[in-house]
């Protein structure tokens, strides 16, 4: 989408209008675009029909400020707003009928491989979670629209990249993607690079020559007691 | 670590009839994950020694009891029974393998990043999620138009048009008969999947290829095959050989060119 | 903006609770109510979902005040109750009402051929897909913006060829036509499946700006030859 950057601080953030009327005015405005609609309204196409020289990021603070305590709330998805219901109030709304999309393991497990590793290739998802993935899986997630092609990868064979789109915020009532759960920790960890982190620690196979203080040296005896040493001793070199 | 390994005995009842649910696994990393778990210690000091040994014996089991198992738990048993000897042998000193250490560490950290991604998964699902906990206004009165043109369609829905139509006008009808035999194709993905787990460094493979991804009767078959490819793969850069004299072991390791049309799982920056 | 137990503590009709966190949890429920349902809501069915002792007809008087002066109202229709834009706003929300419409299945699969074949002539589509092609389906992609004349084939007849714009990358979110999955990838995601004859090809495009060998760029005087030039010339870039 070739959208005008849309947090870019237009002429308004120097000298932003101030007056009380046009604001409450723009404020209106931008509540019943986004009241009008299901899904999510760009922050740009707001821009466009707002008084000029008023800055929207400030309407929309406004306005979300406003609607926090109720029983609708203005929500941030990525640039762009939708109203939503606040969600301590579902077991009102919530009836029979509300269904949401099932999602298998597999797929589950995929969606949040390409939301906390995007961009990110299909060998990429299939070397994390060490299996090829099945026909159907990216299919699935495209289709229900949380899952588009990104691009490709500059390295050899251009490999296309995946990423999450508007509605899998939407969806799962993300601001932004930097607001997926435990995102800051997983990345400190270094578990959201495709390399062993330098402060990875395995204390389990200590070098041979070194034992842990409650460890006694493992012996031939010990291996084959343990079944360890298949027929013929081939790991005896 | 001796109490693993009494624990993993004392668990030979249940190991049964984790074969049996073989299916319900996705994939080697996840029974990998699932054994580890029932090691019940953090991920973190796991006994990777024992793991790999677990692991083998379930394979073991489950060939026994012919269950058909799918090349990437072959391929990741015998990845582990070379990361057992890499273990329990004393390194030689020409041995210019990755080491063990190294090797299981890469094991740790891939357990460790896949448990992550289960955990992420099930924090994002538990989420109050559109439709479900929270709603969207159920009578909108219009639909913004964000895009300049009047016409409204997706690059999934261009796509599925696209593949859906060739795939129309190219079937026609093959019927492909079920053979014994490695074809070329067989051999060069198992490869391909065996690349990802290399380090930049020699690996005596092919021995562990053998034990574990033919049976007897196919493994004429598996050599020819698998050597075959192992050439194709050395002519595309993708991997490199290495054989110090006559029957002697065959090295492996990753080419320059690591990053293939589907495969290559090292391309990230 | 006022919050509906502001002024609230007096004795409501008939002598109804009048605590104002209940109202207040009342007036959150009502409006998440209205605002989640598909028709205008009866005010029976939002009584039954108040807690107890509260007074329906208070809380959507006062629901209905407050939003009194917003861009969107409380109004009610016989005994529901339904949220509207205000209808002073009405030139928001219907300035661009064109109508957006879905692609037909025809068109996309033109459009896609375009996308991947390109330059491409309208035999080759045909040929492609195996039906002719109506004047009004390249009709409607040349409408959209999205496809556009290359260049003329140098083959008897000289058939001009078909190829997207800019727009098209913009609007798929594309960077580049390079971009669109090629065969494999078309695979992984399981849009192909895997019985495809082995001779089975997905082009990679041609950028928008390269010739293909055989092909002449097109001029303002094919355009008006072809009878193709529209009033104002626009096709003259």
């Amino acid at each position: 989408m070739a959208e005008p950057e849309d947090d870019a601080p237009r002429e308004a953030d120097g000298g932003t209008i101030v007056d009380p009327r046009r604001l409450h005015e723009a404020a209106r405005i931008a509540e019943a675009l986004v009241f009008a609609s299901a899904g999510p309204v760009s922050q740009a196409y707001i821009a466009e029909r707002l008084p000029r020289g008023v800055d929207v990021l400030h309407v929309m603070r406004e306005l979300k400020a406003l609607y926090a305590g109720r029983g609708v709330n203005l929500v941030q998805l990525g640039d762009s707003w939708a109203f939503r219901t606040a969600p301590d109030l579902s077991f009102v709304i919530r009836t029979d009928e509300t269904e949401v999309r099932k999602l298998s393991r597999a797929a589950l497990e995929v969606l949040s491989i390409i939301a906390y590793h995007q961009p990110v290739t299909r060998a990429e998802i299939e070397d994390i979670r060490g299996v090829q993935t099945s026909k159907g899986t990216l299919d699935v997630l495209m289709e229900a629209g949380w899952v588009r092609f990104r691009g490709r990868r500059r390295s050899p064979g251009r490999p296309v990249t995946f990423g999450t789109t508007r509605d899998f915020l939407d969806h799962f009532g993300l601001e932004d993607l930097r607001d997926l759960p435990g995102l800051e920790e997983l990345k400190g960890a270094g578990l959201l690079s495709g390399r062993i982190p330098s402060n990875f620690q395995v204390p389990m196979p200590l070098r041979e020559d070194e034992l842990a203080e409650d460890e006694d040296p493992i012996t031939q005896l010990d291996l084959e007691e343990l079944g360890l040493l298949t027929p013929g001793g081939k790991e005896d070199e | 670590m001796a109490d693993l390994w009494q624990d993993a005995e004392a668990r030979g009842l249940s190991e049964e009839s984790l074969v049996v649910d073989l299916a319900g696994f996705e994939g080697p990393l996840d029974l990998l994950l699932h054994l580890a778990r029932t090691q019940k210690v953090d991920l973190t000091r796991i006994s990777v020694l024992a793991l790999a040994e677990q692991y083998l014996v379930f394979i073991e089991r489950a060939r026994k009891i012919r269950i058909e198992l799918a090349a990437d738990y072959l391929v990741m048993a015998a990845w582990l029974a070379y990361l057992k000897s890499r273990l329990l042998i004393p390194r030689q000193a020409k041995d210019d393998g990755p080491s063990g250490e190294e090797m299981a560490a890469s094991l740790a950290f891939r357990l460790k990043r896949l448990e992550a991604m289960r955990d992420a998964a099930t924090r994002l699902v538990n989420r109050n999620r559109l439709g479900r906990d929270v709603f969207a206004r159920g009578m909108p009165e219009h639909i913004p138009t964000e895009r300049r043109s009047s016409f409204e369609a997706s690059l999934y829905d261009l796509l599925s048009a696209y593949s859906s139509l060739r795939q129309r006008h190219a079937i026609t009808h093959v019927t492909i008969e079920k053979r014994n035999v490695w074809s070329l194709s067989d051999a060069r993905e198992i490869l391909s999947l065996l690349i990802g787990g290399f380090e930049d460094d020699w690996a005596a493979l092919d021995s562990f290829i053998l034990r574990y991804l033919s049976d007897p009767a196919e493994r004429t078959t598996a050599i020819a095959s698998a050597f075959a490819a192992t050439l194709e793969l050395v002519r595309e850069g993708r991997l490199e050989l290495r054989q110090d004299g006559a029957f002697q072991p065959i090295y492996l390791r990753r080419g320059p060119k690591p990053e293939g049309d589907e495969d290559g799982s090292d391309g990230r920056g």
